[in-house]
């Protein structure tokens, strides 16, 4: 999918602070999913989680936009800290966006729907003007002749497709994606990394765990390897793979990019 | 740009203990009863309905008197030990008539009892002709039962005195365990299937060459079933099969059974059906309708989706006409109406009449669970089958089958459930059922006139701890046949 | 016919009363007992020559018919009242009145009532499928009063409501209500109003078209009362029957003549038939006469030798 | 070469009824159906047999003589004159009312239940657990019998609201009184609650013996036209949101809308409560049996209906859980990540979905809720299987007909249920490729 | 998949026809599906078909085992003709294996019981030789070691596989594969390509839709193109690929050999 390769020069990174995760550990029940986790993340960054089955990524990821609570240290997402407060979280959930594993769009509604419910009934668009902003991001993803039909009736890749335009109509200034194509057959999976690569050269926040390896090299700036729970390498992506450290990572990286 | 960005961890972090809120009683609390206003309001309302409960519920309950002759006597012994205006439970009157909750009027086998254990007195009254020979000796017997009665243990009285409906009992289990146990040995099957003619004889008695020919009667279906099955194809012949199980039944069985019982007699003492009641008169009707219901489900479900129009059609009325109509105007059908479809003059068993109309009603409940399983089963399954070449019942029986029964089987239970839970209705039609026909016969007692709850609680609870049971056992089934595929 | 089909199956099938102590009910050991109980053993007894060979079919005040009808019970001996559409539109035949009765009301004493007449807008415990069910809406409407009824299924929830206070009267055959009230745990708080406001015999009943069964169930119980008028019961009938002189005891006893024979029974069935349950008044006393809790005094039932209405017509 | 150039055309063999696919269905069939003519043809032959053995007849004649017997809950008027049709007629007014209330409540409480038993407090769902599987482990008719019961048992007699003699001259208060600030009374026989009368009423007439009130009428037309304007309203406040985005609040004004003509309408017509109570003489001493005015709820009617509403109610519940349970975690997970708020992601994205689970089963508990309406005879309730099926059927000894009259109702009522099932199935059917 | 390339004169074709299908016709109700094909496959033939999506490919080999009904002209398996017949139909069925996209195994039985099933019951075999025969050809398709676990718990390959083998417990004379390879992840289809061209080596008469043009040039002797019901070009497989005739086949094999 490396073909449209991305002047990684070209993207920005500024100083402003994006997302500020200090000590941050967290427990389900007895065990401890996440320790200590320290990163900051800069508004433009292109950020790659990988990690072995279990480490935690999909958990990290969760915690951002506070799907998971974490019990100790400090989330702040764009200058608002994550605690119960209900007004922080509402605040939260509408500048970040997710992209899932397995889409979760809504059956009952129409790709079109799907796309305005949220700006109608959260930030209060009117009906209009929300579904201009939607066929917009429909033509972005390249699927505004489905944007009628139901979910049901499209490809996984255009599904997926789908829920990244939705995440995109709240206009969010983070996208968070969990494994987007690790569910879609081969000949998807290009669909929804191009996608993924056009958002990144606009300069988009992403946080993005996968495994593809390639969509790592072409646009992440920075990689980050978990284990147990833990942030046990990270690197620019060249270095990274070219380069591993810990004996951890070694492993990691011979194996999936063995096969 | 960020200033560090390469970062290695040098050693990797012993996972910790979570925080206190994060564990412990407090927590617990926090997040499961108070974490927010509307559940802090759910739960002290939850508290205050337990606590209003148990209010009223305890002092009755722990005012319980066990042992008293009537009603009256149970209000006194209360009124004496807790004072006056205390009310308690007076479970006495279970105590007392429990036998007939369990097993209606069954009689007890005195007999067995005088010979086993009252060895002496037995003789010295004359033996079995003296005691229970004839007829005329009806004051003999009544006074030698009543001293049995008063004298004889527990054991005596209740499990050798109904040893015959608590051995059809226990085998019953012997014969579903390897239905509900796949993992014993597949013998046992040809147990289970016996089990019903046992079972027959052993509850209603007489000579034992009935169910003995009876059963001949399904190998001489079973004989020119395999006979005929391939030049003819399944249906034919076992159509015809049935045909010559019904002549043999309907000719040979009563010579037969006549001949074999003068040559070599032997038979256990016939019982009424009138005189089953109470849970086994439930559990009769219940296992039979059950394991009866089951193979005419399937066929129903067959024929509900069968090619051919005129099968589909009759299948289709019949199941909607079943679920159409209320349980208990079928029962008043078989008690009443009956009568009015058969040939004039015969009078069949109105416990049989009940089981077929309850199995009829069971059945079409089955069809449709099982028709939901048979649509679940791809395509690829019938064809895979056709492929290979198997015939059309030996792909039902190999493929099909075990695959949409398993997927039915939550199912096919509660539909059980339901089933045993209306054997309660048999009560309208003049049966003794636990709940209400028994219970209307004590309360008809002088002695017991004006107990209303605990009857109810009592059989209420037998009725629980069953279906529980049954639910909770194919929860069960359903988690291992998950499981042991994967 | 039905002679036949009870001779073959060894046993006679009748419908009784499960809740009305003193007339139909099982004891603790599923025995059946009662005065209506009694014609059924005779039956047998006559028939089959054993009491014991009966199969008692419970029925309800709504289902009794249907069981006969339909052919599920050969007799139904269940305090039925004999009136002319019973007998002519639903086709029964009533063979005899071994119970003349009338419909009476109980009700508390502490409700202050002691006319029928005062119970304008009360609430009516009555059973359904009964003829006091027409009753009561034909009394009510004659006196130009109001009611609720509680239709109920059997005797033992009517009393159960009653009791509970679910309603002001309980009405039925004061026979009934006088069952009913002796088993009373406070039988002496309930009163009877003196109204009867309805003629009820009560007797056996079997289906149209059978006049030879119904014939033996009518002999079977006139031999009964006509043992009572003859002083032969239970415990003297073998002794009367080998010493009396009486032509017609002996007769009725089968120790002279045909009479069993043309019932198309054996010559003993009167004989076993008494000797069984006794003759009518021994019955009466046993089951619901002054000795029993239900204490009813014989009155219209007494033998017209008495002064009552029991009489049995000659045997011969 | 095993190969055969042009088969040889076989004309009709009689083999061919047993193997070839096309004959086979043609003979099964054949065969079926006549076996299944001759069932039905020995069936009607026994029956007539039967009945002229018995001396009877078969017809329906007798729907149109006098019944003769009182019923204690008739929904349109019946007096013991009436005909055995309109007895019939009432029962299945009775039997339709308690289906109708009981799934009514059943759905709210199985709702309510359903809903509770996915909370996170522990007590409450554990509580709701035990509630649902103590109702659907246990026979209804228990619970049909208890609950009749424990109404005629427990709750005082009317005479316990009586004022006597002596209670006026001591002063004293009776055992037991009318409750929610006098207006309801709750009797071992019924309830009674208020009855609207009205001052001026519109009159009425009769069209085929049914009574047709003008108040009543004028009152649901003035409702029915509210509803309209009202939801005239409720469209014009959706436009408003979507051209704005901001959605204004409307509850008040839709219960201004909603209520305020039918209040009005009742005012002018003089709309008051007759409370129930007993008549007094002029000392205050109570007169009768039972209570004048009010509307009176027998207990045999309650004891049914909520006894099968309490047992359905733990099928729904459990229907209602695992119909919320089977709309993927991951659809409220969406919601959440989109910004939108519990309360929303419930009525935007998880009960639009859950519903198309939940109304088929639920649709079948209401049919089984109907069916079991028919248990009316273990607490005296009158419903069609009390009138046509009970009494009728023995005073006029006409079982076969009034059988088969019976389940040709039940068996309409049912398939009219399952097939606005059916309907609504094809209705929401989700959109598949 | 072609290193095993396969001296293919060594395969024999012999002069005995195996199918015969003469003016064959087949309507789904109005829809003509089938269009007067006439196809003769000799013994020891080994056919590719392919076409678009929807021309009928599966429908023709469907046929020929019955699973489906054709409604005009005739087909002749060994010498059988395919009427409404039954005995035909079991006949013809017993000669003809068929091996499914989606595998069709059954889940309620082990590997070995579904291998046979068919054998003990339409053959009549003895159980005991019956699973030596499963064995062997388990063992042949390389995972004897599978026999006793269920169909869930094998990759799809392996399910493959074992499809295969079940229907070669019938020891049929003809096999019918239908996309066998196209519900497979890409390192799986070389596996069960693997054992087809075994098979093709023994000699075994094979009809197989596939668009895995490199088996059909390793392996087939003839590659049959259909489109809309009909047979438009058949050919030697080196011929067809280079050298296709009909425009509708050379637009068909740019779009399919050209990503
Ligand atoms: N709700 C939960 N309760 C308890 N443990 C959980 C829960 N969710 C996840 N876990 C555990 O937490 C650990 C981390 O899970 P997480 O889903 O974050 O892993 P991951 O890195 O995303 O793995 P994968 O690559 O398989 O998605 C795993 O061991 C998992 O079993
Ligand atoms: N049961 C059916 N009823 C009606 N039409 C059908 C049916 N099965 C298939 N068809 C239609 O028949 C045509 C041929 O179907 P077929 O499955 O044979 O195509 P194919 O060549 O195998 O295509 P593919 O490569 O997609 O599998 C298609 O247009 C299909 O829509
Ligand atoms: N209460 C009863 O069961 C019988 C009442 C009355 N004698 C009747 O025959 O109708
Ligand atoms: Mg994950
Ligand atoms: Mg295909």
């Amino acid at each position: 999918m490396s073909e449209q390769a991305i002047d990684r020069r070209k993207l920005q990174v500024s100083d402003e602070v994006a997302i500020q995760i200090t000590n941050m550990n967290k427990w389900y029940g007895q065990f401890h999913v996440l320790r200590d986790v320290n990163m900051t993340v800069q508004r433009g960054e292109r950020i790659v989680i990988c990690g072995p089955s279990g480490s935690g990524k999909s958990t990290l990821i969760r915690c951002i936009n506070r799907l998971e609570e974490h019990q100790a240290g400090q989330i702040i997402v764009d200058g608002t800290e994550l605690t119960s407060d209900l007004k922080n979280i509402d605040k939260v959930r509408s500048e970040v966006g997710m992209v899932f594993q397995h889409f979760n769009l809504f059956p009952h509604l129409t790709i079109l729907e799907n796309c305005t419910l949220a700006p109608i009934w959260v930030r209060k668009v009117p009906k209009k003007e929300a579904e201009e902003t939607a066929m917009h991001y429909l033509r972005k993803v390249k699927i505004p002749e489905q944007a009628h039909k139901y979910p049901g009736m499209l490809s996984g890749g255009q599904q997926q497709r789908v829920a990244i335009a939705r995440s995109l109509c709240m206009k969010p200034r983070i996208m968070l994606f969990d494994e987007p194509t690790s569910a879609l057959d081969p000949e998807m999976i290009k669909e929804v990394l191009d996608t993924m690569i056009e958002l990144a050269e606009e300069g988009m926040t992403m946080l993005c765990v996968t495994h593809e390896m390639g969509f790592a090299q072409a646009v992440a700036n920075r990689v980050v390897f978990m284990d147990q729970g833990q942030i046990v390498e990270q690197n620019e992506p060249g270095e990274f793979f070219r380069n591993p450290q810990s004996e951890r990572t070694k492993l990691f990286l011979s194996q999936i990019l063995g096969h | 740009m960020p200033k560090q960005l390469t970062y290695v961890r040098g050693e990797m972090l012993a996972p910790k203990e979570p925080p206190l809120r994060e564990a412990g009683v407090v927590k617990w609390l926090r997040e499961n009863l108070f974490s927010g206003p509307l559940n802090t309001i759910l739960t002290l309302l939850g508290l205050l309905a337990t606590a209003w409960l148990l209010l009223h519920l305890v002092p009755w309950l722990m005012h319980s008197v066990w042992n008293a002759g009537s009603l009256g006597e149970c209000r006194q012994i209360i009124a004496a030990t807790w004072g006056e205006g205390a009310t308690g439970a007076c479970w006495a009157v279970v105590r007392e008539r429990w036998p007939q909750y369990i097993f209606g009027f069954y009689p007890q086998d005195f007999a067995l009892i005088a010979r086993l254990s009252f060895a002496d007195q037995y003789a010295a009254a004359g033996g079995y002709e003296g005691v229970f020979g004839a007829a005329v000796n009806g004051a003999v017997r009544e006074a030698f039962i009543a001293d049995l009665r008063a004298n004889a243990g527990l054991f005596d009285l209740y499990v050798l005195g109904y040893w015959r409906p608590i051995l059809a009992f226990v085998l019953m289990f012997v014969a579903i365990a390897p239905v509900l146990f796949t993992a014993l040995p597949r013998k046992m099957i040809w147990f289970s299937l016996l089990y019903p003619a046992l079972a027959f004889w052993l509850l209603w008695g007489g000579t034992v060459w009935l169910p003995v020919v009876a059963l001949l009667g399904f190998a001489v279906m079973g004989a020119v079933f395999t006979l005929l099955k391939d030049q003819l194809g399944v249906p034919v012949s076992a159509g015809l099969g049935l045909v010559a199980a019904v002549l043999w039944w309907l000719f040979a069985q009563a010579p037969v059974t006549a001949g074999l019982q003068s040559a070599l007699p032997f038979g256990l003492a016939s019982v009424d059906s009138d005189q089953f009641g109470g849970f086994l008169l439930s559990i009769v009707i219940g296992v039979t309708a059950i394991s009866a219901s089951l193979p005419m489900g399937i066929l129903l479900a067959l024929g509900r989706r069968s090619d051919m129009l005129l099968v589909r059609t009759l299948s289709v009325g019949f199941i909607e006409f079943i679920r159409g109509v209320p349980l208990i105007t079928l029962l008043f059908t078989a008690s009443l109406l009956l009568q009015y479809f058969l040939p004039p003059g015969n009078n069949f068993d109105i416990i049989l009449r009940v089981i077929i109309l309850v199995t009829f009603f069971a059945a079409a409940y089955i069809a449709e669970v099982i028709r939901g399983g048979l649509a679940a089963l791809p395509r690829g399954q019938y064809e895979a089958a056709d492929a290979l070449g198997l015939d059309y019942w030996q792909a039902q029986r190999l493929v099909v089958m075990p695959q949409a029964l398993k997927i039915s089987i939550p199912g096919i239970v509660s539909s059980f459930i339901g089933l045993f839970k209306d054997t309660t209705l048999v009560a309208f039609v003049g049966l003794m059922d636990p709940l209400k026909g028994i219970t209307a016969v004590v309360r008809a007692d002088i002695d017991w006139k004006g107990i209303y709850w605990e009857p109810y609680i009592f059989a209420g609870t037998l009725f629980f701890i069953i279906c529980f049971g049954m639910s909770r056992y194919s929860m069960w089934l359903e988690r291992k046949l998950k499981t042991d595929h994967r | 016919a039905t002679l036949d089909d009870v001779k073959a199956r060894g046993e006679l099938i009748c419908g009784v009363n499960v809740g009305l102590t003193g007339f139909g009910a099982p004891d603790a050991n599923g025995n059946y007992q009662g005065f209506d109980v009694a014609i059924c053993k005779a039956v047998a007894a006559a028939v089959l020559g054993d009491a014991s060979k009966v199969k008692y079919v419970p029925t309800t005040g709504e289902t009794r018919f249907t069981a006969l009808a339909s052919g599920e019970v050969d007799l139904l001996v269940r305090n039925s009242t004999w009136t002319f559409s019973r007998d002519n539109d639903l086709k029964f035949d009533f063979v005899a009145v071994n119970y003349y009765d009338g419909q009476g009301f109980m009700v508390k004493k502490d409700l202050g009532v002691t006319s029928a007449k005062e119970l304008d807008g009360a609430t009516v415990c009555i059973q359904t499928g009964t003829t006091t069910e027409l009753n009561l809406a034909d009394f009510f409407k004659a006196n130009n009063m109001t009611y609720t009824p509680v239709n109920i299924a059997d005797d033992a929830e009517g009393q159960r409501q009653y009791l509970a206070g679910a309603c002001d009267t309980y009405t039925t055959d004061a026979s009934g209500l006088a069952a009913s009230r002796a088993t009373m745990p406070d039988a002496e708080n309930h009163i009877i109003l003196p109204e009867i406001i309805s003629k009820e015999p009560l007797g056996p009943l079997v289906r149209h078209g059978d006049s030879q069964w119904g014939d033996i169930v009518r002999w079977t119980y006139f031999a009964l009362v006509a043992a009572e008028e003859y002083g032969v019961t239970s415990a003297n009938v073998a002794e009367v029957a080998a010493s009396s002189t009486n032509p017609e005891v002996k007769r009725i006893l089968g120790t002279e003549g045909e009479l069993g024979a043309m019932l198309g029974l054996d010559k003993d069935w009167g004989m076993r038939a008494i000797a069984a349950v006794g003759n009518y008044g021994e019955i009466f006393e046993a089951n619901i006469g002054s000795a029993t809790p239900i204490g009813l005094s014989r009155g219209l039932n007494a033998l017209w030798t008495q002064g009552g209405l029991q009489y049995a017509p000659p045997f011969r | 070469m095993a190969f055969v150039q042009e088969a040889p055309k076989e004309g009709f063999r009689l083999s061919m009824l047993i193997y070839d696919t096309r004959y086979r269905a043609i003979t099964i069939q054949v065969v079926v159906l006549f076996l299944f003519l001759l069932f039905l043809s020995w069936l009607v032959n026994n029956t007539i047999a039967n009945l002229a053995a018995k001396d009877r007849t078969f017809d329906f004649g007798f729907l149109w003589m006098r019944a003769g017997y009182d019923i204690n809950q008739t929904l349109i008027p019946y007096t013991n004159d009436s005909t055995h049709m309109r007895a019939a007629v009432i029962g299945l007014l009775n039997t339709l009312l308690s289906a109708l209330v009981g799934c009514t409540i059943a759905t709210v409480l199985g709702v309510v239940i359903g809903v509770l038993r996915l909370s996170k407090n522990w007590l409450v769902s554990r509580l709701m657990t035990l509630y649902v599987e103590i109702f659907r482990n246990v026979p209804v008719l228990l619970w049909i019998l208890l609950a009749a019961t424990l109404l005629s048992e427990t709750m005082p007699e009317p005479k316990d609201f009586k004022v006597t003699q002596a209670m006026v001259e001591s002063g004293a208060e009776p055992a037991a009184s009318n409750i929610l600030f006098g207006t309801v009374a709750i009797t071992n026989r019924s309830s009674l609650i208020p009855a609207p009368l009205l001052d001026r009423p519109l009159g009425g007439m009769e069209i085929a013996s049914i009574p047709v009130n003008f108040s009543l009428l004028a009152v649901l037309a003035v409702f029915i036209g509210s509803v309209l304007v009202n939801a005239r309203f409720l469209r014009r406040v959706k436009a408003i949101q979507e051209e704005t985005g901001e959605r204004p609040v409307t509850w008040w004004k839709s219960l201004a809308i909603l209520f305020v003509p039918v209040i009005a309408l009742l005012m002018a017509m003089g709309f008051h409560l007759e409370i129930p109570g007993f008549p007094t003489d002029a000392s205050g001493v109570s007169k009768g049996f039972n209570f004048k005015g009010g509307i009176e709820v027998l207990h045999s009617f309650s004891a049914l209906t909520l006894a099968l509403a309490l047992y359905t109610a733990a099928f729904i519940a459990e229907i209602v859980r695992s119909g919320i349970m089977a709309i993927a975690r991951g659809q409220s997970e969406a919601a959440f990540a989109l910004g939108l708020r519990p309360a929303r992601t419930m009525r935007l994205v998880i009960l639009p979905q859950a519903l198309r689970v939940i109304i088929p089963p639920l649709i079948s508990q209401y049919l089984n809720l109907t069916k079991n309406t028919s248990l009316a005879i273990a607490v005296s309730y009158m419903d069609l299987r009390g009138t046509l099926g009970g009494i009728t059927l023995n005073q006029t000894g006409k079982e076969l007909e009034c059988m088969l009259l019976m389940m040709g109702i039940y068996l309409v009522i049912s398939l009219i249920i399952s097939s606005v099932m059916n309907a609504f199935n094809r209705a929401v059917k989700l959109k598949e490729r």
